[in-house]
């Protein structure tokens, strides 16, 4: 067999995806961190300031990356939840199901930060435009595949109907993402630009790639140690997790 | 379907190392074995031992944690669920503001009709003759199960699983399900039975499997 | 031996779902009552002022429907799940999607179209302007049938739960949206006299696409949670 | 035909069916353009009814602000390059709105002015340190000048 899809294979075995996550943990975790100091710092102390908006719009190091991860970890979630209802893969549930709640504590930060950006510079906390609304909505249904895979008691089939229910809320993303181009909105358009310069002065921009870093990592960071969690759970029958909880307490 | 099966005909179902689990700890299982045309196994086992789910699995309702399903010798598959089979659960899947006959019309035209013979037939032989346009709900236990019996005669099922299909009958009615098999396994039918032991099947010499023994292999 | 056509799977479940509809009827205006208890609510609340009332009518009505609309779905598969039909619909040799697309359709022809029929009393009452019924009228004509088909699909996500209905709300109402934002945006832009014509067809392409998809969906789920 | 594969088929072809029509109506409805706002030179062309509540967006024209002294009332021209309206509004406007700036404004026509219940200032996607504007502003003063000169008469 080709040697990437068997190392996917053990990827999918949970003893051997716990052994693993434990070690990239420290890891991801302290490059998550360092890169968040250095991200925040180089923002809010080394970026210039604004023409327009002088000091305030310092939000973009946490807002846009945290918009960013909003969508990206909800499309996360949707692409495990997918392999989870085809190929049945305990792992990818998993995935999905302990992405969903950082997925939304950072929707929940993009709005928090945008509602305190819109007071001062548009004049309004909030407003019913077509990206606010649908990054709302996107909130919401972040709340009810949690709500959902919190009311079904087998596990297993609890993932399988949120993930089933996160795929269904797909059709948000697009909305979200586009719909600065779609209408005409008060929200302003992207100023980061995969395809073609950016439109903000190189000095502001290093900041924020390293804050868009910072949030990749902390999220792989926060979504291993939940899944591991999660896992040892799910497995508590297995010899395996008997041996790692075994193990646990004999360090204790 | 009259005709004998010859031997070499696949069997209407056949068990290959049949598991299921939940949250990962087994419900029944691994199991296997065959059921021909003409065969009536009853399943045995305590109360929990997973007698509902082996059905449910058995029917395409619940996918297997391991091993396969072959109907006819081709694996279940969610396409082909089910032509073969008909459950009775312990939901009998009757509604009591409508009349037998209304049911009937609607599972004839839900999973077909079984050529020659009519839903009144069908009621007359489970004894519910003059009742056919009651509100269901005025029935008895035992009478709402006739009329799930009935079902089981209009449509053009070959293989029966029946969970418990003796809770709520009286002796009478006890004699008239196995009546019924015994028809269903002449015409060349097959019928899977589960039972907590309490009642079985008894006429003919019904194989059986005890459920709770678990790596038992049976072979036809 | 005949498993009878698809066609007349669907004719008996037409026919016993509304039979069983006509058996309960009593139960299937309860929808239309509580529609009309939360428009009443709104003069109480906002004052009589017809202008006042006027300015927010086609919006209210829009709500008043969908959570009419919302309290209805949770039976849309309830009595099936607990007399056991449901196994025997999933059993059925005929294409599960085109069963439940035939239920689907009985729903909303006994809660939403009996809605849409009091729509105009509804809009009366707040004093919805007459340029704006006709609209009204049609966005809630293409969207009511949105609402069932995405609705059936969250419903049949938590069929086996005893206790569903605030956790439906929860699931429902993020995807019933968008469909309120176009409803809710043609009788806007007819009140203003501005054109009305897109935001309608928006509407039209998402049934159209979900008159499809919905009953696939929720085919899927109903598997999953019968599992 | 195997009923497998017919039904296949029939899903295929239904959900091809339904994804025509969807993006039929959507080319539609996008030729009808659904507006979040309005701009004065659409407002001119009388493509808003009379009386009807809209946005209003626009660049607040240089110079054109004026604050009566007694009161949070406002004057200022939106201009959006080819036709300008005078808009009317009384309360207290956002930090970032000053000349030149994108505005929304939501109100309705009276006469030829646009009174508005509500102005909300909206930024573009361009972030600039402040020296690197200064340093713009100064090498574009000229050109500025030429181009702000027909528009003052």
């Amino acid at each position: 067999m080709n040697p990437l899809v068997l190392w996917f294979h053990k990827l999918g075995s949970p003893p051997y995806f716990y052994r693993l996550a434990g070690r990239l943990l420290p890891w991801l975790w302290g490059l998550g961190l360092i890169s968040l100091a250095v991200g925040l710092y180089g923002g809010l102390v080394l970026a210039p300031s604004d023409y327009q908006q002088s000091d305030a719009f310092r939000i973009i190091y946490v807002h846009v990356p945290s918009a960013w991860m909003s969508l990206f970890i909800y499309g996360f979630m949707a692409l495990n939840g997918f392999i989870a209802l085809i190929w049945r893969i305990k792992l990818s549930e998993t995935l999905a199901m302990a992405a969903a709640p950082i997925g939304a504590a950072f929707t929940f930060i993009c709005l928090a930060t945008g509602s305190l950006w819109g007071k001062p510079m548009w004049g309004t906390w909030w407003t019913w435009d077509a990206r606010l609304t649908s990054e709302l909505v996107l909130l919401f249904l972040y709340f009810g595949v949690m709500g959902l895979y919190q009311a079904i008691e087998d596990r297993r089939q609890a993932s399988r109907a949120a993930a089933f229910l996160a795929l269904v809320g797909i059709v948000n993303l697009p909305i979200v993402h586009f719909s600065v181009n779609w209408w005409n909105t008060l929200h302003q358009g992207s100023t980061v630009r995969l395809f073609g310069p950016s439109l903000i002065d190189s000095r502001m921009l290093w900041p924020l790639l390293i804050m868009a870093i910072a949030t990749k990592f902390l999220f792989a960071a926060s979504l291993l140690s939940r899944a591991r969690v999660d896992l040892l759970e799910l497995e508590a029958g297995k010899d395996w997790a008997r041996q790692v909880a075994l193990a646990d307490g004999d360090a204790a | 379907m009259n005709s004998p099966t010859p031997p070499e005909t696949p069997p209407l179902l056949e068990a290959r190392g049949l598991a299921y689990l939940r949250n990962d700890e087994p419900i029944f299982g691994p199991l296997s074995f065959r059921l021909d045309a003409g065969d009536v196994v009853l399943m045995e086992g305590d109360n929990g031992s997973g007698k509902t789910t082996l059905l449910k699995v058995l029917s395409g309702l619940l996918p297997p944690g391991a091993g396969e399903v072959l109907l006819n010798g081709e694996p279940l598959t969610l396409a082909r669920l089910s032509h073969q089979v008909a459950l009775l659960g312990h939901l009998l899947g009757v509604k009591g503001e409508l009349s037998p006959l209304q049911n009937l019309r609607f599972a004839i035209g839900l999973g077909g009709l079984r050529p020659g013979i009519t839903p009144y037939h069908a009621l007359k032989s489970v004894g519910l003759e003059g009742y056919e346009d009651l509100p269901l709900r005025q029935l008895s236990a035992g009478q709402k199960k006739r009329v799930a019996l009935a079902r089981l005669l209009l449509v053009p099922a070959a293989l029966w699983l029946l969970d418990e299909p003796y809770a709520n009958l009286d002796r009478e009615g006890i004699t008239l399900v196995n009546r019924l098999l015994e028809l269903h396994a002449l015409r060349g039918g097959a019928a899977l039975i589960t039972s907590h032991g309490a009642y079985a099947y008894t006429s003919g010499t019904p194989r059986r499997i005890r459920l709770d023994a678990v790596d038992r292999e049976f072979a036809a | 031996m005949s498993y009878g056509t698809s066609f007349s799977a669907c004719r008996a479940l037409f026919v016993r779902d509304f039979s069983l509809v006509w058996r309960r009827r009593g139960d299937a205006l309860n929808p239309v009552l509580f529609a009309v208890m939360v428009v009443v609510l709104f003069p109480f609340a906002l004052g009589p002022e017809p202008n006042a009332l006027a300015r927010i009518s086609a919006g209210t009505v829009l709500v008043a429907l969908l959570l009419a609309g919302l309290l209805s779905l949770d039976a849309l598969f309830r009595s099936d799940f607990e007399d056991g039909s449901l196994e025997q619909l999933v059993l059925s040799p005929h294409p599960l999607p085109l069963l439940l697309a035939c239920k689907i359709a009985v729903h909303w022809l006994t809660t939403a179209l009996p809605l849409l029929l009091v729509a105009p009393l509804l809009g009366e009452l707040l004093y919805l302007p007459r340029s704006e019924l006709p609209v009204l009228l049609a966005a809630l004509a293409l969207s009511t049938p949105l609402l069932s088909l995405i609705g059936a699909v969250c419903v049949a996500l938590t069929v086996g739960m005893r206790r569903s209905g605030m956790l439906l709300a929860l699931l429902v109402l993020p995807l019933y949206v968008p469909v309120l934002i176009f409803a809710a945006g043609a009788c806007n832009a007819a009140g203003q006299g501005l054109p009305v014509l897109a935001p309608l067809l928006w509407l039209g392409a998402g049934l159209a696409l979900t008159l499809v998809l919905a009953p696939l969906a929720c085919a899927a789920a109903l598997r999953i949670s019968l599992s | 035909m195997n009923p497998t594969r017919k039904r296949r088929l029939v899903v295929i072809s239904l959900i091809l069916g339904a994804v025509g029509i969807a993006a039929a109506l959507t080319v539609l409805a996008l030729q009808q353009n659904i507006t979040y706002l309005y701009t004065p030179v659409e407002v001119q062309a009388g493509k808003v009814p009379p009386d009807a509540r809209f946005r209003l967006g626009g660049m607040v024209k240089a110079g054109s602000i004026q604050r009566a002294g007694d009161s949070l009332k406002t004057g200022f021209t939106v201009t959006d390059g080819d036709a300008d309206l005078a808009v009317e509004y009384t309360g207290i406007l956002p930090d970032l709105f000053r000349e030149k700036q994108s505005v929304v404004a939501t109100g309705r026509m009276e006469g030829s002015r646009f009174v508005a219940s509500e102005v909300l200032a909206k930024h573009d996607e361009n972030y600039v340190p402040r020296d690197v504007a200064e340093a713009m502003a100064k090498a574009h003063k000229k050109h500025e000048v030429s181009e702000g000169a027909p528009a003052a008469q």
